[in-house]
């Protein structure tokens, strides 16, 4: 027998021609939880798509060593069955099929004679959700009833469902709020107690540093180092991600809010599906210019519904008042919000946000195509032109502005639609979760792109799940819960807890 | 019942001309004996005709006159009928294997006949070209048939020579123009004639004649006399056509419809085996048409003067 | 909000549409016919008239919720219509190894199908233009383009017999007493579970109304001659293949497969094989029906089946079966199979020109589907 | 790997599969036909043949790259050919005046078409098929079922009418001097903008081909009789729309629309109006393919048309176009259509019995679609 659970050597895997991975050799001991870190790009998906079977033995060179002998596995189900589970990071649930039936696809259980044995499934549904202290969703209905942070609860109840005794999850908090993440982490301790082994990867640097006993660090599909966490920090890590120093996570503000100039009145929506509930139950707020408001709340609180019905976008009934500067603005559709000067950029970058048959620089103009079209034809040097320095301004990293949008890592994804939006010009900006899924230099950089933005003096809503962020570069928050609003607070001596506190609508212990 | 009899009127595909023309004759003779009519339009499906049958049972018709698309398959229906105590009549396309109670009809292969016998008059020797039917229509087998009981001597003794034969998808114009500008083409204009089955072939491969400059020169049969091939015989591009006086065999049908139901005896002159029993049998005679003897049409009120010198 | 109600009710029970359709549908006719419309015979017509049409459209059902289509089921009743044909009548085949023949190569071409859409990655609707164009050729070469007939008498039965009236009342007895055992079994293992009931008055009701169904299906239909065996052969596909779609690994992974393909691959589902035997059923269905069509013509035509795929596929999605996949159910797309069969049946009882019937029947299609969609709530 | 290369290759320039096969199917043919096939007058006859198809596939390949799909075009084309054959023959109206009315009538069709799909949601498969039963339906009424011939000389005209040789001559080198003054002006605006440039080699070799290609075209047609008008039509079309998908900000927009129509409006783009417009595109080419259809055969019957849709949605999946929508080009379904055209062309030259055209003209689709997924990299 080996020490190590799992070796994986001179792992190289190729994309017409591209290299993900340039030969990487990682360790892990069983019963550890190990801490993948790396930049956008640098291969941690990929590489635990080669470890788990999605592309199988054959796709990919090098070897893998599971429990000291060769794993050459073809197919997903060679892995689980070895006790390799993995949670993606795309969500990868079935929206037509209830949540206990995505919580047991490939693994149903049957009656004798083959029939689904519901009443079991749905049973063992509601235990493992209690597991995870979600008390809100129903399991016999379709999963594509719930929004984006209860999908990545159920995508990790359907992991834990697997009996794993190597779990790998791939950004599993990226659409968390804190408290779920707390619950999250709970969770993974109590399953290193169990002995399963864990690969964590995060870029919430604060989470790897809690829960990980190793760091391995990859860059440009290269290993870099593995180190025990009781060696690192979160600037270590930092440090080895980026390959330079990074001395602050927030860039320094340097600007004032000025007047009032946006209002949102009495933003009410309803449910799709159930025209009796509220989503969000009359929300009023105003906005200075210059200033930037984040507006927190836990997962389901309805902030995404509430900023879409500002911009028009909400699927169901809703009514919304907007106003700038005194004057009524129509945002009945996002092409209205958008002419008017408002501009939103969606929490889904997957089905909301990118193109995916379009490259690169044809994401980034097509909300403004008609700038460049003189007669009937679009002067697409001009556009050329712009569109390199767009990438060029929001150091968005892309080998070609012509390649199809899909080959980019997430965090240059955001930072393309980003870019769509803002050459938009809009007079007020709202970013939903802007930053998920995005390494912290890329942060760092749209953090900078706002507060650039700001001094200019456009105002900017953010809604994020992360409260450090939140803290970290607005001026004012909002507390939204249960569709209500229930805190209005300027950022000064803000803590995390006063902004639970008030997303739970009573006082943290 | 028997004064005031209904009658229904299973017609396989109102969107080929010629049925139009006997639905009208037909209503019309019907209603001046008193009857009144149900038409039925199957569009060319052997599964709606048959569910056109079982409605009309239901709607309680004393007769059924009907043609068949598919001749052989219309058993089951005609036994529900016969349970019914309705009455059967075939028109124009005899119905096998079934207990129907009179036939009344053209006869196809004499048809094929009569086209081959034209065109054969006109080119005793050369290339010929046969451009059959819908390959799914038994009526067009039946054409083919006749058509070649014509030929079939002079081609074993070498003066006819077949260069192509085709069937044509749904009798459909289009389609026959195409093949026809293959052949050509295939056979560098040595084509002397082609013996279509019906106008609306024989139209597309004269507009393929046309772009060769050969309309007229190469003889083309046809059948039904519809008004655009009876112009094309008269402007000497299209052969002949096979005229069957359609008003005759659909007042003969309402006639001999009325006359079952009222259990009187019908005129019949002749007898058909369809295979389940000896079938009474009106047949009408096909009149060959040519140049020479277009007014027949006018004379039949077939179509007005003005229809026929109209461009 | 009163309009808002409506919606929910639509949106929850969505097959409600439907069935307003349908009865507007029959009050319609049966007024215009003085009654005709609703006589048992011409109950009895309608259904065997949807038999072909309702047999394809299980199949498609499948087939379109997991996220393909099968263009070449129209030719390929045909062919196996036209095979079944050739062995009674020129081979003189007995009826059982007939019918096992023509079903085991219905399922063959359907695998091949699968075949060719699952690996070999070449998009179905590709397979099925090619396969309605290859199938129906074969069939003309099959049958040489004459009609094959007719048919021995057994075979003709299957296609034209009925149920006798005494068996139909036991089977309608059969059925409710199956019902009840279902729901008290349901009721036993949800509270061995510790899982919420439903109110007992909410399954009484539902017991009463499929009890009601029951006998004026069963009654009916007795007063005529019987149950028709197409029809009899029609409720028992529906019985299976709901069974199959709620009921087992296999029809669920069909949603999963139409919903999110790649989230249910990386489910460790073999996703070629289950969309392979979707295609291999809808052979099987193309057999059954083929077979029907040829007992109701009592010969093998080659034109039989043409454009019947479009019908069959017309009836999913007036049944609500999602364009895209991942959505939809067999008896949707049966009472769609019935929507259309009514149309049809209705305004050739009422005589009404053929170019009315179609401009009719195509207004209505869009229109019933629009009703669908627009009492559906949401989505703007 | 060699394989890697070569695949690579075949990716890089989606349109070589299809090329290959069309040299492989040429070269058989010609083989066959002792030269029979490549004669100019037989690619004269090909190229008309083509036409209607062809025409009906520039729009349908912008239906299918939008998402939806368009199952009325067959009857529509019938309907708009009837119209213009009643309009001129009954009516004595003049050309002009007539193709514009029937081209008015085509748009406004495809926009209520356009509408349904895209305003009230009605799934366009659904409005298709409701179209293609509807628009026959009127087709009937209009024509009363009967043949309307014959239709006028200058009409007939349009579409066996030729371009005089020395027009051809013109058209061929005016063309070649735009492609030159192109590609100059590229340079230039490349150099202004400061954008790098494409070797000269390059864009010298690309000039080459183009000036190969036109040559041939017009040297081949023109030893003939000249560019049939129909095909001239066509060329035209090609132009217009590939300048449309690849340099308009509409062009762009149907992409978009087709590949995430979310995305696309929360982008701020008025998805539903170019849905609306692509429909009115399709509307106005069935106008234009029934003027050709109906000035070919010098007459407007009541079946012309019939499944046309199949093949122009054939063409298209044939060239490429993706049937998940987002991706395709317009050249690809005219050179899908050649395919199509040139199996029927061939197999009819060769005097082939009706089923065995059937059934090699399935399998060659279907082949050639494999090839073509085949050779492409990437996604299993
Ligand atoms: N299917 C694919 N086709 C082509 N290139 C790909 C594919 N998948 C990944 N890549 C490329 O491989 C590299 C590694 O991507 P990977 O998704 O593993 O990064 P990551 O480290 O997980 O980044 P992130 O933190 O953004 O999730 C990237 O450059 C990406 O563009
Ligand atoms: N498309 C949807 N259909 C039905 N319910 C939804 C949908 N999206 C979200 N929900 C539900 O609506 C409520 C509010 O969701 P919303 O996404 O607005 O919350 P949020 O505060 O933005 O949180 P997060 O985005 O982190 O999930 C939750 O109960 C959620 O499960
Ligand atoms: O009159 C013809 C008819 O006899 C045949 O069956 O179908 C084609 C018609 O033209
Ligand atoms: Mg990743
Ligand atoms: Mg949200």
């Amino acid at each position: 027998m080996s020490d190590y659970l799992l070796e994986m050597r001179g792992i190289v895997k190729q994309f017409d021609g591209v290299r993900a991975l340039n030969g990487i050799d990682i360790k892990v001991k069983a019963g550890e939880c190990v801490g993948l870190c790396g930049e956008n790009g640098a291969g941690k998906s990929t590489l635990m798509k080669v470890l788990s079977g999605v592309y199988p033995h054959g796709t990919y060179d090098g070897g893998i060593y599971w429990d000291g002998a060769p794993l050459q596995a073809t197919s997903i189900r060679e892995t689980e069955a070895a006790g390799i589970v993995i949670i993606h990071q795309e969500l990868m649930l079935v929206p037509e099929l209830s949540v206990t039936e995505n919580i047991f696809l490939g693994n149903e259980i049957t009656l004798p004679g083959g029939r689904l044995d519901y009443d079991t499934m749905n049973r063992r549904a509601n235990e493992l959700l209690a597991e995870l202290n979600i008390r809100d969703v129903n399991v016999v209905l379709p999963v594509k009833q719930y929004g984006g942070g209860h999908q990545q609860l159920i995508e990790i109840a359907k992991a834990l469902n697997k009996n794993a005794r190597l779990l790998i999850l791939d950004e599993p908090s990226s659409s968390l709020t804190t408290s779920e993440i707390r619950i999250l982490l709970d969770i993974i301790h109590q399953l290193k107690a169990k002995g399963v082994t864990c690969i964590y990867i995060s870029h919430k640097l604060d989470e790897i540093a809690a829960i990980c006993d190793t760091i391995v660090t990859i860059r440009d599909g290269q290993h870099i180092a593995t180190t025990p966490m009781v060696d690192m920090s979160v600037e270590k890590i930092i440090a080895q991600m980026v390959g330079r120093e990074m001395n602050q996570l927030y860039p320094q503000r340097r600007h004032t809010p000025g007047e009032v100039v946006f209002e949102a009145k009495h933003v009410t929506c309803w449910d799709p599906d159930n025209p009796q509930r509220k989503r969000v139950d009359d929300v009023s707020f105003t906005l200075r210019s210059g200033e930037i408001l984040g507006i927190a709340g836990l997962v389901g609180a309805g902030r995404t519904e509430l900023v879409s019905a500002i911009f028009g976008s909400y699927e169901g009934q809703y009514e919304a008042e907007v106003w700038y500067q005194g004057r009524r603005w129509d945002t009945g559709s996002p092409l209205k919000s958008i002419r008017a000067g408002l501009a939103m950029v969606p929490e889904d970058r997957k089905h909301h946000g990118i193109v995916p048959d379009l490259s690169v620089g044809q994401n980034m103009t097509m909300a403004v195509l008609q700038q460049f079209s003189h007669g009937t034809r679009i002067d697409q040097d001009e556009e050329l032109k712009v569109i390199r320095e767009e990438i060029g301004r929001l150091k968005l990293k892309t080998a070609s502005p012509f390649l199809p949008i899909t080959g980019l890592s997430g965090g240059n994804q955001q930072k393309a639609v980003l870019s769509k939006l803002l050459l938009t010009r809009p007079k007020v900006l709202i970013l939903d979760e802007p930053t998920r899924g995005v390494d912290v230099g890329a942060k760092f950089e749209i953090y900078q792109l706002m507060l650039n933005l700001a001094s200019e003096g456009i105002p900017i809503i953010m809604v994020s799940s992360e409260l450090q962020e939140v803290l970290g570069v607005s001026d004012r928050v909002l507390v939204i819960g249960e569709g209500q609003l229930r805190g209005d607070f300027v950022n000064d001596n803000l803590t995390q807890e006063t902004l639970l506190a008030a997303a739970l609508a009573q006082p943290l212990h | 019942d028997a004064k005031n009899p209904k009658i229904g009127f299973c017609i396989d595909d109102l969107r080929l001309e010629r049925w139009t023309r006997d639905r009208d004759y037909f209503v019309k003779e019907a209603e001046r004996l008193g009857a009144k009519v149900y038409v039925q339009s199957a569009d060319a499906s052997e599964q709606r005709q048959i569910s056109q049958i079982e409605n009309l049972i239901s709607r309680g018709v004393d007769v059924l006159v009907i043609v068949p698309y598919n001749a052989t398959v219309l058993n089951n229906a005609i036994r529900e009928a016969k349970k019914a105590k309705i009455k059967v009549v075939s028109y124009d396309r005899l119905i096998l294997n079934s207990d129907v109670d009179a036939y009344i009809s053209f006869d196809n292969q004499k048809v094929g006949e009569l086209q081959a016998e034209a065109i054969k008059a006109i080119k005793p020797k050369g290339n010929y070209y046969l451009l059959g039917g819908a390959p799914t229509d038994n009526n067009a087998k039946m054409l083919r048939e006749g058509q070649l009981k014509v030929l079939q001597p002079l081609i074993d003794k070498g003066d006819i020579k077949v260069v192509g034969k085709q069937w044509v998808k749904d009798w459909s114009a289009s389609e026959a123009m195409a093949i026809v500008e293959n052949a050509l083409t295939a056979n560098n204009n040595k084509i002397d004639a082609i013996v279509a089955s019906n106008d609306a072939t024989a139209g597309g491969a004269i507009q393929a004649l046309t772009s060769q400059k050969l309309q007229g020169k190469v003889p083309v049969s046809g059948q039904d006399a519809d008004l655009a091939a009876v112009k094309r015989v008269i402007a000497g591009t299209q052969a002949m056509t096979v005229y069957k006086p359609l008003k005759l065999i659909a007042t003969e049908a309402a006639k001999l419809s009325v006359q079952l139901v009222r259990n009187e005896k019908p005129g019949f002159n002749s007898q058909y085996n369809n295979g389940a029993k000896q079938v009474p049998t009106l047949l009408l005679k096909p009149i060959p048409l040519t140049k020479a003897n277009v007014q027949v049409l006018a004379d039949d009120g077939f179509y007005s003067k003005a229809q026929l010198s109209a461009n | 909000m009163k309009s808002n109600q409506f919606k929910k009710l639509f949106t929850q029970y969505k097959m409600l549409a439907l069935l307003v359709a349908i009865v507007l549908i029959w009050g319609f006719f049966t007024w215009m016919t003085e009654g005709g419309f609703l006589t048992p015979r011409n109950m009895s017509n309608l259904m065997r008239q949807m038999a072909v049409t309702g047999i394809l459209a299980c199949g498609m059902s499948l087939v379109i919720i997991a996220g393909e289509i099968d263009l070449s089921v129209g030719s390929l009743l045909g062919l196996l219509g036209g095979v079944a044909a050739v062995l009674d009548v020129t081979h003189g085949m007995g009826l059982p190894v007939n019918m096992i023949a023509v079903l085991c190569f219905g399922l063959l071409i359907g695998l091949f199908n699968g075949y060719l859409t699952a690996y070999l990655h070449i998009p179905s609707f590709i397979v099925g233009l090619g396969g309605m164009l290859a199938y129906r050729g074969i069939l003309l070469g099959v049958t040489d383009g004459v009609t094959i007939a007719p048919v021995s008498e057994e075979f003709v039965y299957i296609g034209q017999g009925y149920l006798p009236p005494q068996w139909g009342v036991v089977l309608g007895v059969t059925l409710f007493v199956i019902a009840i055992a279902l729901t008290f079994r349901q009721r036993k293992s949800r509270a061995h579970h510790g899982l919420e009931q439903v109110p007992p008055w909410r399954d009484g009701l539902r017991l009463g109304i499929i009890a009601a169904v029951l006998f004026g299906f069963v009654t009916t239909l007795n007063s005529y001659e019987g149950i028709p065996l197409p029809v009899l052969l029609l409720l028992a596909l529906l019985g299976i293949f709901t069974y199959m779609t709620t009921q087992t690994v296999f029809g669920r992974r069909i949603y999963a497969v139409g919903s999110n393909m790649e989230a249910t691959r990386l489910s460790g589902i073999n996703v070629k094989a289950v969309k392979l035997w979707i295609f291999g059923i809808m052979g099987l269905m193309c057999a059954l029906a083929g077979l029907i069509n040829t007992a109701r013509l009592a010969a093998g035509a080659p034109s039989a089946g043409t454009s019947a795929e479009l019908d069959a596929i017309a009836a999913c999605f007036i049944g609500g079966t999602s364009m895209r996949g991942g959505s939809g159910t067999v008896y949707g797309a049966l009472i769609g199979a019935l929507v259309m069969a009514s149309l049809d049946n209705g305004m050739s009882m009422l005589d009404v020109d053929t170019y009315w019937q179609m401009i009719v029947k195509g207004g209505i299609l869009t229109l019933a589907v629009w009703v669908d969609v627009a009492t559906r709530t949401g989505k703007r």
